[in-house]
This record gives C-alpha cells, structure tokens and sequence, in this order.
C-alpha cells in the first residue's frame, strides 16, 4: 500500500531527524534537522486528510519556529561548540534511563489497547470551511484568547529581547573626537 | 521615502562676498581618535575589509572597517595598490616624456591632466600660449568636466544599486564627446594632447561644429537624466543626509572640487586663480547647503550645466592664429634651476604640479598633487555612524579614480 | 491504511526523544526545541485520534492542534527571548550554570 | 474554441485513457509534473533571455543576440556551461549543509505551482487550503537562504542570508495581509474558487479583483511585497553587488549556483502566478468580446504582462538601504494593508443591501485609502524639505 | 506624491526602450564584427613605418631619436651597417633592426610627433589580440613596414601633405643637383677654358 | 597677499624665535619659498593658519625632495694676475651641500583667495636625524601627504597621529623616492634591451650563470 | 568540405551540434561571464564595453560577476601592482574551472609604459596563465570585443581528449598557483617559473 509505505519512510525520517537533533554537536545542525522533523511530520498530517493543520505545520514551525531558533542560536554563539566544552549534562545517564522508561510507560498500554486494529472512516466532509465555521462559533473564545496570548507573548518577547541601555559601556568615538589645540596651547608646548 | 513632491528647485542669489567664512569652534578638524588601544565597544565587532577587489570600490581600493551592527565605528582606507611610480617615472624622463604618463592618472579625464602639467611647465619656462591655444584648451577641459561629471553620477547611482541604467545613458553621452576628442588627437582616452605652449594639433575641419552640436544636445540629455534621477524618491532618501560634511572640516581637509562646493564653499580656481582665459567667461558656482551626497550629486549636474555655458561662449568666438607658442619648445627641454606649481580645477577639485627643475633634461622632482586623495582625508569621519551600503555611496560620491589616488 | 496504533507508535517515540533531549542535553536553546517536540508528538496524538474517531464529527482535534500550534510559537517566542536575555547577562546558554536566579 | 481552449486538458486525458487503470493516478501525477516542470522550465529561460534583452532596450542596446536566432539559444548555452562547470566547495564550509541548502530552495517552490491554476480546469491539485499551502512551502524558502548564507562561512554571505532572511519575515506579513480581502470576499482559500468568484463582465469589462478598490490597492501592495519576496530590484539587498558581493551567493558555483538562480526566478513566478490567480482573475478574459481566447493563454498574458513590469522596475530603480526597507515595510505596507483590509470590510457590507451607488462605494473606499497613502508615505521621511541652490558668482 | 518620481523615471526608461526600435539615437550599439565604426582620420594605436615603393625604401635611418624620446623605451634600433640612397640621394643609413614591443607601446605618438623624417607614424588596426606573448607581441622591421600608399588610406591628408612636402624637397634637390652639375659642367667647361688659356700663355 | 618678505617678518614678531630664511626660486616670476626650523614649525604654521591677515586655511600641497650629499661645481670669471698680465682665467670651485630631506607645503586661504606660500622644512641629515614635526594638526590635509611623504622619503613626522606606510606594503623595506633608491631588478630583458637594460641584463645573467 | 561547409551554414542558424564535445564548448564559448573586476585605465575602456556603444551583451558576456565563484573570465584590465598582485592571483585561484585569463593593455601584459616602475608586477603571466593578450593603451573596445572572439575560438578548438586538450580537464595541470609574498624589496618570488618562460634573450647591439 503506497500510503502505508509512505508513511513508514517518514516516520522514519522524524524520528531520525529528531535524534539527529538532539544528538548533533553543532546547534546550527540541531536546528536544521528539527525544521526537517516539523517538515516530515507536517507530511504526516497531511496524509491524515488534516491538510489545514499540516500548512499551519509548515507554517510555523517550518517558516517561523525554526528560523527563531536558528537566530538564538546565532545570537549565542561560541558558548556551544568549542571542542572542549561537555555536550551532554553531567546527568545524561539518568536522563536517557528515565526517557527510555517514560516511552516503555506509554507504549505499553498502547499495544495492549484495541487501537491497533482501528481503521478510518472515511472522509466526507471537507474541513477547512468547518475549522472557520468552528472557530467563529464554538471556540471563538478560545480564538479571542489565543489572540491576546499571542500578541502579549509577542509584546513580551520583543521587551525581553531589547538591549539594554549600556551608555555606561559605549564610547561613542564621535563624541571622542579630540580637541584641537589653540595657537596657544601649541606655542605653549613648543616653549617650555 | 519621502514625501517631496518636485525636484529641488534651483534659486538664484546674489554674489556674497566673502568665500566662506572660519567658525569660531574648530575642534572640528582632527580626525576620529585612532585608538588601537581599546576606546571601541567591545561587543560584537564586525570587522570587515571592503576591497581592494570589490564591486563598488572604483578600482582597487580598501576600506577596513570595523561594525557595530550595521554601523561603522571606523573606517581606515588602505592605498597603493595601483602605485604606478608616476612621479619616479617621470624623475627618470624627459619633460615632453611625462605628458602621456600625466593621462593616466585620473584615467576619465586625461584632457585636464595634460592642462595641469604643461601650464605647470609655461610657468616654469615663461612660454606663453596663444589665444587659440587657451580656447581649445578651455573647450576640451570643459568637455572632460561634462563626461567626467556624468559618469560620476552613474557610477554613484550603479552604487545605489540601479542596475547600470543611468551608467549606460551616461556613457552614452561620453561616447560622443569622446568621438570629438579622437577626432581632435586621435585616442579616445589617452589624448596626449596639449604641448608645452600650446596644443599639438589644430583642430580638424568641422569639429567646431561638431562640438556645437553635442553641446547643443546635451542639455536634453541633462533633462532626461534628472528626469529619471533627481526625483526619485529612493534616490533623495538614499542620499539626503548621508554623508555630511561640514564646511571647516572640508577647508582644513583641503577638499576641493565639487564636494568642496557642496559644502557651501565657493572656491573654483576658475574664479579664484582666473587661470587661462576663464575670466572671459560668464558662468556662475553652484553650491550646496548641507554637505551631503545628494547635495554632491546636484551640484555636478548643476555643474554640467554651467560648462555647457562656458563652452557655448567659447566654441562661439573661438579666434583663428597659432596654436603653439613660437618661443617654445618640446624635445630637450632644459628649464633654469627653479620650481613651479601649477593647479588648474580638474573635475574632481584642485589638481596641482609641483616640478622642481636643477637645469637638467628630467625634472629633478615632479610631484603630482591629486584631489582623489586628498579629499579622501575626510572619508572616515563622512562615514561614521552610517551603514556600509552609505560607505559605498559616500565614496561614490566622492568621486575617486585610483589611478589618481595611488599615482 | 495505517493502522491508529502506527501512529501513537510514532509519537510515543518522538515524545521519548524530546524528553530524552531535554533532560540531557545541555544547551538552552536545543532544551526548548527538544520541548517542541514533545509538544509535536501530542499534536499527533490529537490528530490521530480524530482523523480514527467518528466520522463528520466535530473536529475537536484538529482545534486542540490549531491552539497547540499558537501557543508553541507564543513559546518559543518568549523562550528564546528569554534565553538571549539571559545569555546577555551570563554569557552562557549552559543550562547548569544558569541556577541562580540572580541576574 | 472549447476545443483550443482545453487541448492539454484532453490530451492528458486521452493519454490516460491508453493506460490501464491501475496506472492512472501515477501516471497523472507525473504529468502534471513534468507539465509543470517544462512549462516553467521554459518560462525560465525565456525570462533570463527576454530580460537581458528587455534590460538592453531600456539601456539603448541590443542584449543578446549573437547565440541561436537572436540570441533565443544563450540560456541552453548558460545552462552548458554551468552544468560542466567546477563545483568548488569552499575548505572550510559546511559541506553537507552547503550541498544542501539549493536543493532546499529548488524543491519546494515547484511544488508552490501545483495549486495554481493556468487554466479552465488546469491545476494540479485542487486544494482546499491552496493559498495557505502555497504560503506553508515558500516558508522553506527562508530556510535554504539560511542554510547557503551560513554553511559558507563568508562574512559576506552570512550578512547576505540574515538580511536576505529578516527581509522575507517582514514582507510576508504585507504579502498575506493583501491577500487576506480577497480570501475575505471570496469566502475561501481554494485558488479555483477564487478564480471563479471573478468571473462574469459588467459592461463587457471582467469583474476582476484589481478592479475593485481595495483590490486594487491590494494588487499594488502584493505587488511591492512580492518585489521584497523574491529580491528583485529595488529589494534585492540579499544580493546587493555594490555592498556586500553576492550575498548568500558568494561562495557558489556551477551548477548549484544555476539552481539558486532557477529558484529565485522561480519564486517570483510563483508570487506572479499567485497575483494574476487573485487580483487579475486568473484565467479569464479581460473583456467579454475576448472570451473566446484559450484560458491558459490569458493567464499566461498576464503573467508575461507582470514580469515585464517587474524587469522594467529593474531597470529603472536603484536599491534601498536596509533601515528603510524594513521600515517600509512595517511603517508602511503593513499600516496600508491594515487599512485595505478595512477597505474591503466596508466594500462587502455597502453591498449587502444598503442600496449605495456604486460611485458613492468607491468615492468612500478612496476617502479611506488615499489619505492613508499620503499619510503613511510623508510619515515614512519626515522633515525632507525641498533644496535650494545658491550660485556664487 | 510618494512614488511620482519612480514613475517619472519609469517613464523616462520606457521611452528609452520604445524608443530603441525607432530611434538610432536611442540604441546606439555598433555591431563591431559586422558593423564598424568609420574611424577618424587623427586616430593612432600603434606606429608604423612608412617606406615609398617597396621595402628597400623605408624612410626610416634609424637615427634614434624616437628610440630616445619614447617614453616607455619601446623601440629599439639598431643601424645597417651599409648606406642607402635616400630619395634626395643622400646616402643614409637603414635600420638594420628596428623592434617595437607592442606590449609596452602606449599609442603616445610622440615617437611619430618627433621624427624628423616622416618615417615612423601611428597605424590605426586595434585588433591585435593574440596568444603569444612574445613572439607575438613584438614586432619586426617587416611587420612595421607599410607602403606609403596604405598611410595615405589611413591618413589621407597628413600623407598628402607630406608627400607634397616631400616632392617639394625632391624637385628642390634635384634642381639643386642639377644646378650643381650644371655649376660643375660649367665650373668644367671655365677651368678647361683657362687651362687652355694658360696653355696658351704657356705656349 | 603679503610678499614672502613680509610674512617673514609677521612670523617673526610673533613667533619669538623662530629663524626663518628666504629660498629664492630660479623659474621666472616664481615666488620665493619660507624655510622655518623645525623646532617653531608648528608655532609659526598655527599662526599662519590663524592670523586674520594672513588666514593660510588651505594647505593644498605637502611634498617632500630628496636632497643627497651632492658637489656643486661653479664656474666663476676670475680677473687674476697671470705672469703680470691681468687675465680672465675661469675657476671652477666645488661647493659641497650637505645631504639632508626636504618637506614642501603650499598653503593658500580659501577665504582671502590668496596664495601660494611655499613653506619649507628640512631635517638635519637623510639618516638618523630624520625628524621633522608633524602639520597634521594644524591642517589635516597633510594627513595622507605626510604619510606618504614618510612612505617614499622615509621622513618621521613627530605628532602625526596615524603615521604607517601608505602606498607600499608594511613589510617593505627601502624608500624608493629617494634618488639613490636601487630597483629590483626583475626584468626579463626582452624584448626592450636599451643600453642600461642590456648592461644589466649582462650582469644578471652573468650573476645567475654562476649561482 | 561540402560537409563542413554545410555544417558551418546550419551553425549560423545556431542548432547543429555534432558530439557531445562540440556541445560542451559550444556552451562554454557562448556563454562567457566575467569577473567583475577593474584595475586601472583599461578598465574604463573594459566597462565602455559594456555599454551601449560596443555592447559586449551580444556575445552573452555582459554577465559580469562581483564574486569570483561564479565567473569563467578574467580580464586583467589595468596595471597590476605588486602591492595587489597577491590579490589577483587569489581571485583567480577562487574561480572553479574552466576559467580564463585576458590580459587587457600593455600594464597586465608586461608592465607596459609603468614598466620601469618599482611597484608594477611586469605583466601578469609570471603568476597566471594567459589565454588572450591584447595590446594597447587602453586598447579600444572594439579590440576587447575582437579579443573575446578570439577567446571564443579557442575554446571552440579545444579537443576533450588527446595531448593537446585544454588545461583544465588534464589532471596533472595545477588549477591553482602559488600565491606570492610580500618580501622586503620585492614579492617572493616575483615569478612563478613553472609557468613563466620568456623567450631568448636578444642581446646584441
């Protein structure tokens, strides 16, 4: 089945980008396969007929989370990939213990459960015209908030972000322009 | 953006008196403080090197400039990579033998060049060059002001960016007068033409009406030009502001030529020294107000119209008669022990020679004083504060050819 | 088709692997990317689970995903302001040297 | 007429009808494909010939005209030497990175012209999000910039990118706010849809878009932001010669080069597509007398008519400073696509039923979006006088 | 009116690009290979040598002084060692070699400007390029040599002038000559008279 | 504008001190050029730059001569006793000069239109003593020329506030406007083989024929 | 011979391509792009090519690259200083292959009338190879046209295989030279000898 396939080739792809993010030295790295990972699971919902959801995937994550990413990263460079600094918190050990525990925790239910079996239905109604119909009924006032959340995090991060004031630390060189010396002064220097 | 509606007008006021006048505080002078020794802020300096190969450098010319974000915290041009011993070369020649060297130094405008040297040599020797002579030399001198000066603007506007349109219509326009000039000597470039004295050869048949042809043109061109320019609303907010230098600074600089005039000081050699036959001429000084680029660039369109009108009144009543003095002479010259300079307004401000002769057939010192360089001086303490696409168009609009600045 | 477990496979495993990233690694800045994963794998879960539930139903998942999505990028916004904030200040976006709270 | 107008439309039919069925879908994909891929492809080199040679017109010269019959054949001899040519990665770059960061630009673009639709019933996919969808893919494009700029390790190229990419956030924000009066009226974000909205003639003249006020606005201000989008002169500081080389370009070469090339054009394509699909009505004719003109061709009238304005642009203006392009776009588009998007909030509720004439929609329209203009633009350069020359004597 | 100044320049390059289709003054390319440029009369690139009938009479007798007064000291020359009648039959020597480094030549013609005898001029053909760079670029006696019928072509009234110059001096050689046979004949004639005359005195 | 005699005497009053001398200028109508020590150079040029009368604003030129140690040789008419007979007898005498650098300003002012004044400095010797101060200060024109003039001459300015090689590389070693600057001698020798080129050719290759 | 000129008569319409070879330089002669790069004088002239009067556009070549990656043609046009030597060769060694060199003007080839300089570098060829050499000072446009035509011979005469093949596709051929040094008195080496051979002396007089 080629949706089968396909979809085994990017769940692959996800989960190896994901690691590769996670894993790779280089922030810069870890960035670009993150976006790959949004990119591959934007695929998936596309074959999950969320075709809305999986643009606003590419979107966001693709077009606007990752670029972020990359610009903090850029921003604080050189705290990362000097050769002698550790990658991994000291802790990592535990760390990996308790990942690997967690995924055995949830997927243990998930095979024991009947999902397996589970098929689609299959589709009739074209969502897009639905979500706005949704959105300005139902959940129109979780749209309103999502609204104001955004533009206060928006706000929020822009006041974080700004450089401080550090007039104490720059000299302007313009103001530093030196005083030219008057016939005074130079006679003066030139005769003690 | 901005809002302005029409191109700058033009007004006419009358005469002052004085050139310019010393402001009271000149701490304005001295140079950005050069301080290796820290003084920068220290974070995030970008230290980039603009050149000597890179496209808006006009040539092979350096810039190393240091960033804080986009702006320049300072700015050190780098020279000489295309010193071409001009002045030991012609320590080496006869005197006749440095005329075509003199060409290649501000390569757009051999003409002047030529004009500098040998009026330098006349006041050296005493010869005395003939009416005719002072014509022609008045009109190709005016002819290489109009090219250069539409070049410059090209070049300054392929700075901004604009794809070599303006540049085109530019040369366009060289072009022709270029065809006068190769009629005249036979190069295009390189005309080698003016003697010691005089001209090397009388004009060809016709070319008087040539000439009054392209002048007459030219105007239209002009037109066309500030058409496409002058109103541009990226244009004006590209170059209004950028790059201001104030009058003191300029003086104490010794910038001159158009960018000296841009910043409101009336000193043309062409009216202060009445060099040639100049006072003859009824033509006017533009001048700027605020110092900045896009008061450089009006003021050599400005400029351009005003050669139109010396040439106008030269190629009108242009005399007949010699065109080299009698008395003069080329191969084997040997002028008494002494010095001269000479400076003549070259297009692009006060180009002087300085030959110092000890009675042999070489000059004993020959010294080329070029106004790219030394209204380079100011190059950093223009850019300061400015972002390096403001760098490129300042320096544009200084109006550099580096064949000068290195010699 | 694929069948629904496939898919809470696949987030179960990307849900691991943020988690794992976010408790190992040492550099803010992939921490929170590490978060957006574990973010992206419930996502998936309400998507899944939609796109198996009943058909011509209302699309309470694919709403669930739109706010997730909205608020991540809040997120990620504030975070990494946050982060070069702090980097600002200490010079360093090493999570462990981050542990006091004084500026 | 019919006929002419769907021939591709039944010849990929008719070839499908020769295959068996299991086939068909696939095979359909792969000619929507390759009919994109060699109508675009095309598209491309003509561009690239027809814009040298339009840029020498403008410039009192020929352009190419020495390679083929009048020089038609220059970009087969580009493409030649480009593909032979050396592919130098620099030492110290990302290599992988630097492989991969055309490709990354390249791919997604040309899945941008598949909801397009170039005709009657000419387009690939016919998606309910289409515009939605054509934004999601041109996000990567920001992406690939990115990951050229930076695994170049250039000083230049680095520069380049990050004003390449800070250059595309601000003006996707204009591009998608034009848009949005136009998914607004036309009740959808399905590109056919939208091109259906704008058919039927008042007076014999189409009911296009641009010919409404705020569509018209709209058309300009997408326009301008798409400029931006695709670095085109006078936004094309990413690769702005005179100031920091080639931008994000500098460091390649050959054939990877060709295909950040390919892809730029592509991108402004796309975004010329996309504006003839939403202003311009798509596929339909401009007059009703012209109605019997092949769909496709109109569309594609139209779009030549764009790219032939943005090639003049090109030749006519010089570049904006950084600073200012940011600020024209957040002090200036963005504040106006505000105000356009108001337009058309009044435009659609004067309609329902408050009986106003239609001079009155449009003098109330123009009321609110001229003023604005004026406003923004003198807001944008304050206190820039006119200039005054003296003379001395 | 924010945006009339682009639309004034747009303007201004639109009739630009109409007008290249009607205009010659507005697309002023010259085709080279087909098409050429007439060129001036005064034009100079590099220097010729010109000689009157065939080789053997080049004008040139490598006195040196363009040698000397070149100022890139591109011309070498080096004198025959046997003279040559000249055209006002003066004996005159020959350059035996006469070299002009065209990779140094910088078209100055002050080589043509101080030669005294008409000989060396400045030829008008630029399309010079080639591969070698020394054998190529450094040009003989023979590659420098063209017939005075080739500078008339290229300069036709500078070669009239100088040839009128040059018959004027011829025919005044001649008569000179002439009269100095004459002078001579006569001088003859007057010495054998009085040799006679002594004859007779003697006798 | 004040003859060169004139201002001589203005800087004299009001400089104390500085000795300024008057170099007379061969070429006809030439003026004569102001020579100051070095010691009130800067005095005397802020004056110059400062005192109404003369407002010299405008250095337009700085250059600088290399004089080498040279013997001049004068051919002088001597009306001598010669075996009683008053005679004509020529004499040549050999006057030496001492080597020393040169530095030459031509200052104008913008605002009076006048000028030139040829001001002249000059160093004790073209060794050690190469020293001369720095007009920087006083006109920032000079900044390039003087640094220039340190490049190819090998002049130190004291005061000057950026003084490093200019047009040659940093790392080079000679002064090549000096008159007894020695070329290196890369030339391939062909095909230009005039008289000096030929000798040196002749040596280089003899040169190489034995390394 | 009825062959090729018939041959010739279909490649003025610009179509016929034989091999694969012809069409490699076919595309590689047709589609020349400069590096945008000035030196001195000649320069000018090299931009006067460009521009409307001579129009090197026709030739496909008025494509003038600001970053040496992405160009196949070097005009050295002007004098090289041995100041900016060093640099020169940089830029070339930055070009991917297949790249050529044009010498414009007395100054690239030999040092021209600035021969006797102590800062000229005496013709470019003592650090790169040089297809093309046209003299002058500044020679006209038209010859830097003529030039380029030349070049385009060139390449058309280039065979893919055999001795004689073009310098690019022979493995042993270094695409990159050494890039000189500055020395106290002069660069180090002021020649590549690898590369520079001039002729025999001629020393008589």
């Amino acid at each position: 089945m080629p949706n089968n396939i396909s979809f085994y080739i990017f769940a692959v792809g996800v989960l190896a980008t994901a690691t590769a993010a996670m894993r790779l030295r280089n922030p810069v790295h870890c960035a670009l396969a993150a976006a790959a990972a949004f990119a591959g699971l934007a695929v998936i919902y596309f074959q999950l007929d969320a075709e809305f959801i999986s643009f606003a995937q590419l979107l966001i994550y693709v077009g606007a989370i990752s670029i972020l990413v990359i610009f903090a990263v850029l921003l604080t460079r050189g705290s990362d990939i000097q050769p002698g600094v550790e990658l991994a918190s000291p802790h990592w050990l535990t760390g990996l213990a308790i990942a690997v525990l967690v995924a055995f925790v949830i997927a243990v239910p998930v095979c024991s459960s009947s999902f397996g079996e589970k098929i689609a239905p299959k589709m009739t109604v074209a969502p897009v015209k639905l979500i706005g119909e949704e959105l300005m009924t139902r959940y129109l006032f979780p749209l309103e908030t999502m609204g104001l959340l955004l533009t206060v995090a928006l706000i929020g991060a822009a006041v974080i972000a700004l450089r401080e004031p550090e007039e104490s630390e720059i000299r302007n060189p313009k103001s530093e322009i030196r005083k030219q010396p008057t016939t005074e002064e130079l006679v003066a220097e030139v005769q003690p | 953006m901005t809002a302005l509606a029409e191109p700058p007008v033009m007004h006419e006021a009358p005469p002052s008196g004085t050139i310019w006048r010393l402001a009271e505080d000149r701490s304005s002078f001295a140079g950005p403080t050069d301080d290796r020794a820290g003084g920068l802020p220290d974070h995030d300096l970008l230290e980039v090197a603009l050149g000597p190969h890179h496209p808006s450098t006009h040539g092979v010319f350096r810039m190393d400039v240091v960033l804080d974000g986009e702006e320049v915290v300072r700015l050190k041009p780098v020279f000489g990579y295309l010193h071409r011993n001009h002045e030991k070369i012609a320590e080496k020649n006869s005197y006749l033998a440095a005329i075509p060297y003199t060409d290649r130094l501000d390569y757009i405008c051999s003409m002047t060049n030529n004009w500098a040297y040998v009026m330098t040599v006349e006041k050296l020797t005493g010869f005395q060059p003939p009416e005719r002579a002072e014509y022609i030399r008045v009109i190709v001198g005016e002819l290489t002001r109009l090219f250069n000066h539409a070049c410059l603007v090209g070049f300054l506007l392929q700075d901004m960016g604009a794809l070599g349109t303006p540049l085109m219509y530019a040369f366009r326009e060289r072009e022709k007068i270029l065809d006068l000039f190769e009629s005249l000597s036979g190069a295009r470039m390189m005309c080698n033409y003016m003697r010691f004295g005089g001209v090397r050869c009388d004009l060809p048949d016709g070319w008087i009406e040539e000439a009054k042809q392209v002048v007459a043109e030219f105007p239209r061109f002009l037109d066309e030009f500030e058409a496409l320019l002058t109103g541009n609303e990226i244009l004006l907010v590209r170059s209004q502001g950028i790059g201001v230098l104030s009058k003191e600074l300029a003086v104490n600089a010794g910038v001159t030529g158009p960018m000296l005039r841009a910043s409101g000081v009336g000193y043309d050699l062409r009216k202060v020294d009445k060099y040639s036959i100049y006072p003859r001429f009824n033509f006017r000084i533009p001048l700027g107000q605020h110092g900045d680029v896009f008061d450089r660039y009006m003021i050599r369109l400005l400029e351009m119209r005003e050669s139109l009108s010396i040439l106008k009144q030269a190629l009108d009543t242009i005399p007949a008669g010699p065109i080299v003095d009698p008395k003069a002479k080329q191969r084997g010259l040997r002028p008494k022990a002494g010095e001269a300079y000479g400076r003549i307004e070259a297009p692009k401000g006060e180009l002087g020679f300085y030959v110092v002769s000890d009675g042999s057939p070489n000059p004993y010192r020959f010294r080329i004083r070029p106004p790219s360089l030394i209204n380079l001086t100011v190059l950093e303490d223009m850019c300061l504060g400015h972002t390096i696409a403001d760098v490129v168009i300042i320096l544009g609009s200084v109006d550099i050819v580096l064949g000068e600045v290195d010699r | 088709m694929t069948p629904l477990s496939q898919y809470l496979f696949l987030s179960t495993l990307l849900f691991a692997i943020g988690f794992a990233g976010v408790v190992t690694r040492r550099n803010a800045v992939i921490v929170l990317v590490g978060i957006e994963f574990m973010l992206n794998a419930a996502n998936l879960n309400f998507i899944a689970f939609w796109r198996y539930g009943v058909s011509g139903a209302a699309p309470t998942g694919i709403m669930a995903v739109m706010f997730s999505i909205a608020i991540a990028a809040a997120e990620a916004a504030v975070g990494l302001a946050l982060i070069i904030a702090v980097y600002r200040h200490r010079k360093t976006t090493q999570l462990e040297k981050l542990d006091t709270l004084k500026g | 007429m019919n006929n002419l107008d769907q021939i591709f439309v039944y010849a990929k039919y008719w070839l499908l009808s020769q295959l068996p069925g299991g086939v068909q879908s696939l095979v359909s994909i792969v000619l929507d494909i390759i009919a994109i891929i060699a109508v675009f492809g095309t598209c491309f080199a003509l561009t690239t010939i027809l814009e040298r040679k339009g840029l020498g017109r403008i410039q009192n010269r020929y352009g190419p005209n020495r390679v083929g019959p009048c020089g038609l054949l220059q970009p087969m001899a580009d493409a030649i030497k480009m593909l032979t040519k050396e592919d130098i990665v620099p030492f110290a770059a990302d290599k992988v990175v630097h492989y991969l960061a055309p490709l990354v630009l390249t791919v997604p673009i040309w899945l941008a012209f598949s909801v397009i639709p170039f005709g009657r019933e000419m387009s690939a996919i016919d998606l309910d999000a289409g515009v939605l969808f054509f934004f999601a893919v041109g996000g990567a494009s920001e992406l690939a910039v990115f990951m050229a700029g930076w695994s170049s390790r250039n000083k230049y190229s680095l520069v380049g990118a990050m004003r390449a990419i800070a250059q595309m956030i601000s003006y996707e924000v204009p591009l998608v706010l034009a848009t949005i009066p136009v998914i607004m009226l036309s009740g959808s974000l399905n590109l056919n849809k939208i091109v259906e909205a704008q058919s039927g003639y008042a007076f014999g003249v189409a009911q296009w878009n641009v010919f409404t006020p705020w569509g018209f606005a709209g058309f300009f201000l997408f326009l301008i932001a798409a400029t931006a989008e695709s670095n085109r002169s006078p936004f094309d500081l990413p690769e702005g010669e005179s100031e920091i080389i080639a931008g994000f370009l500098t460091e390649y070469s050959g054939f990877k080069y060709a295909l950040f090339f390919l892809g730029e054009y592509l991108g402004l394509f796309a975004v010329t597509a996309l504006s003839v699909t939403l202003f311009l009505g798509g596929w339909h004719a401009p007059l009703q007398v012209l109605e019997f003109l092949p769909s496709w061709f109109c569309f594609f009238v139209k779009f030549a008519a764009i790219i032939a304005v943005f090639i003049w642009v090109r030749g006519t203006v010089p570049r904006l400073r950084f600073d200012q392009l940011l600020n024209f776009s957040w002090r200036f588009l963005v504040p106006l696509t505000l105000v356009n998007l108001l337009v058309a909030v009044v435009w659609h509720f004067t309609s329902l039923g408050a009986g106003l004439d239609q001079s009155l929609r449009w003098l109330i329209s123009a009321a609110m979006i001229v003023p604005a203009y004026v406003y923004f633009g003198r807001a944008l350069s304050p206190n820039r006088p006119t200039r005054i020359y003296q003379y001395a004597e | 009116m924010l945006g009339s100044g682009i639309i004034k320049g747009m303007v201004e390059t639109a009739r630009n690009f109409f007008g290249s289709y009607v205009s010659r003054e507005r697309l002023t390319t010259v085709q080279y290979p087909e098409q050429q440029l007439a060129p001036h009369e005064n034009a100079r690139t590099i220097p010729l040598l010109v000689y009157d009938g065939d080789m053997e009479h080049l004008r040139c007798t490598a006195c040196g002084i363009c040698e000397m007064e070149c100022p890139a000291q591109c011309i070498y020359i080096v004198k025959d060692t046997v003279k040559k009648s000249d055209y006002l039959g003066r004996m005159q020597f020959q350059p035996r070699v006469f070299d002009i480094d065209i990779s140094v030549c910088m078209a100055c013609g002050i080589c043509a400007e101080v030669c005294p005898f008409d000989s060396i001029m400045m030829d008008q053909v630029f399309a010079l390029s080639t591969q070698n760079r020394f054998s190529g670029l450094l040009l003989h006696k023979e590659d420098l040599a063209k017939a005075n019928g080739y500078f008339h072509a290229i300069h036709p009234s500078d070669a009239g002038d100088i040839d009128a110059r040059r018959d004027e001096d011829k025919r005044k050689a001649e008569a000179k000559a002439k009269a100095a046979v004459a002078a001579k004949a006569a001088a003859a004639i007057k010495s054998s008279e009085a040799s006679a005359k002594q004859v007779e005195v003697a006798a | 504008m004040q003859t060169p005699e004139q201002i001589k005497s203005l800087i004299e009053q009001n400089v104390p001190g500085a000795q300024i001398e008057l170099v007379p200028n061969g070429s006809p109508g030439g003026p004569a050029s102001i020579l100051i020590d070095s010691d009130h150079a800067l005095a005397a040029t802020t004056f110059l730059r400062d005192a109404e009368e003369l407002a010299f604003d405008f250095a337009s030129n700085a250059t600088g001569i290399d004089w080498p140690e040279r013997v001049i040789k004068e051919k002088n008419k001597v009306k001598k006793m010669v075996d009683g007979v008053e005679k004509e007898v020529e004499e040549i005498t050999e006057k030496k000069t001492p080597a020393f650098l040169e530095t030459v300003y031509h200052l104008y002012s913008m605002s009076l239109s006048t000028g030139p004044l040829v001001l002249r400095l000059r160093t004790g010797d073209r060794g050690q003593n190469n020293h001369l101060p720095s007009l920087t200060p006083v006109w920032r024109s000079c900044e390039f020329q003087e640094r220039e003039i340190f490049d190819l001459f090998g002049i130190v300015f004291d005061g000057h506030p950026d003084l490093r090689r200019i047009l040659m590389w940093d790392g080079f070693k000679d002064h090549p406007m000096r008159k007894d600057y020695v070329e290196p001698d890369d030339y391939e020798y062909e095909p230009t083989p005039h008289d000096d080129v030929l000798e040196k050719a002749q040596r280089h290759y003899a040169q190489e024929a034995t390394v | 011979m009825t062959d090729e000129i018939a041959r010739k008569e279909l490649e003025k319409q610009g179509v016929v391509i034989t091999s694969m070879g012809e069409l490699y330089n076919w595309g590689r002669k047709n589609s020349i792009w400069p590096l945008q790069f000035g030196l001195a004088c000649c320069a000018i002239e090299m931009i006067a090519a460009s521009m409307a009067r001579f129009d090197i556009a026709r030739f496909g070549a008025e494509v003038f690259r600001p970053s040496p990656r992405q160009a196949d043609l070097m005009i050295v046009a002007g004098t090289v200083t041995k100041k900016m030597a060093p640099q020169v060769v940089r830029l070339y060694n930055q070009m991917p292959e297949p790249k050529y060199v044009i010498a414009m003007g007395a100054c690239a080839i030999s040092g021209g009338p600035f021969k006797q300089g102590y800062n000229v570098l005496k013709g470019i060829d003592r650090f790169i190879p040089v297809d093309i050499f046209i003299p002058g000072c500044p020679p006209r446009p038209e010859a830097l046209l003529d030039a380029l035509m030349a070049l385009q011979k060139k390449i058309e005469g280039d065979t893919l295989r055999g001795a004689n093949r073009p310098r690019h596709i022979r493995p042993d051929a270094p695409s990159e030279f050494p890039i000189p040094e500055f020395g106290e008195h002069d660069l180090v080496p002021d020649k590549n000898p690898a590369l520079f051979h001039p002729a025999a002396v001629l020393l008589e007089k």
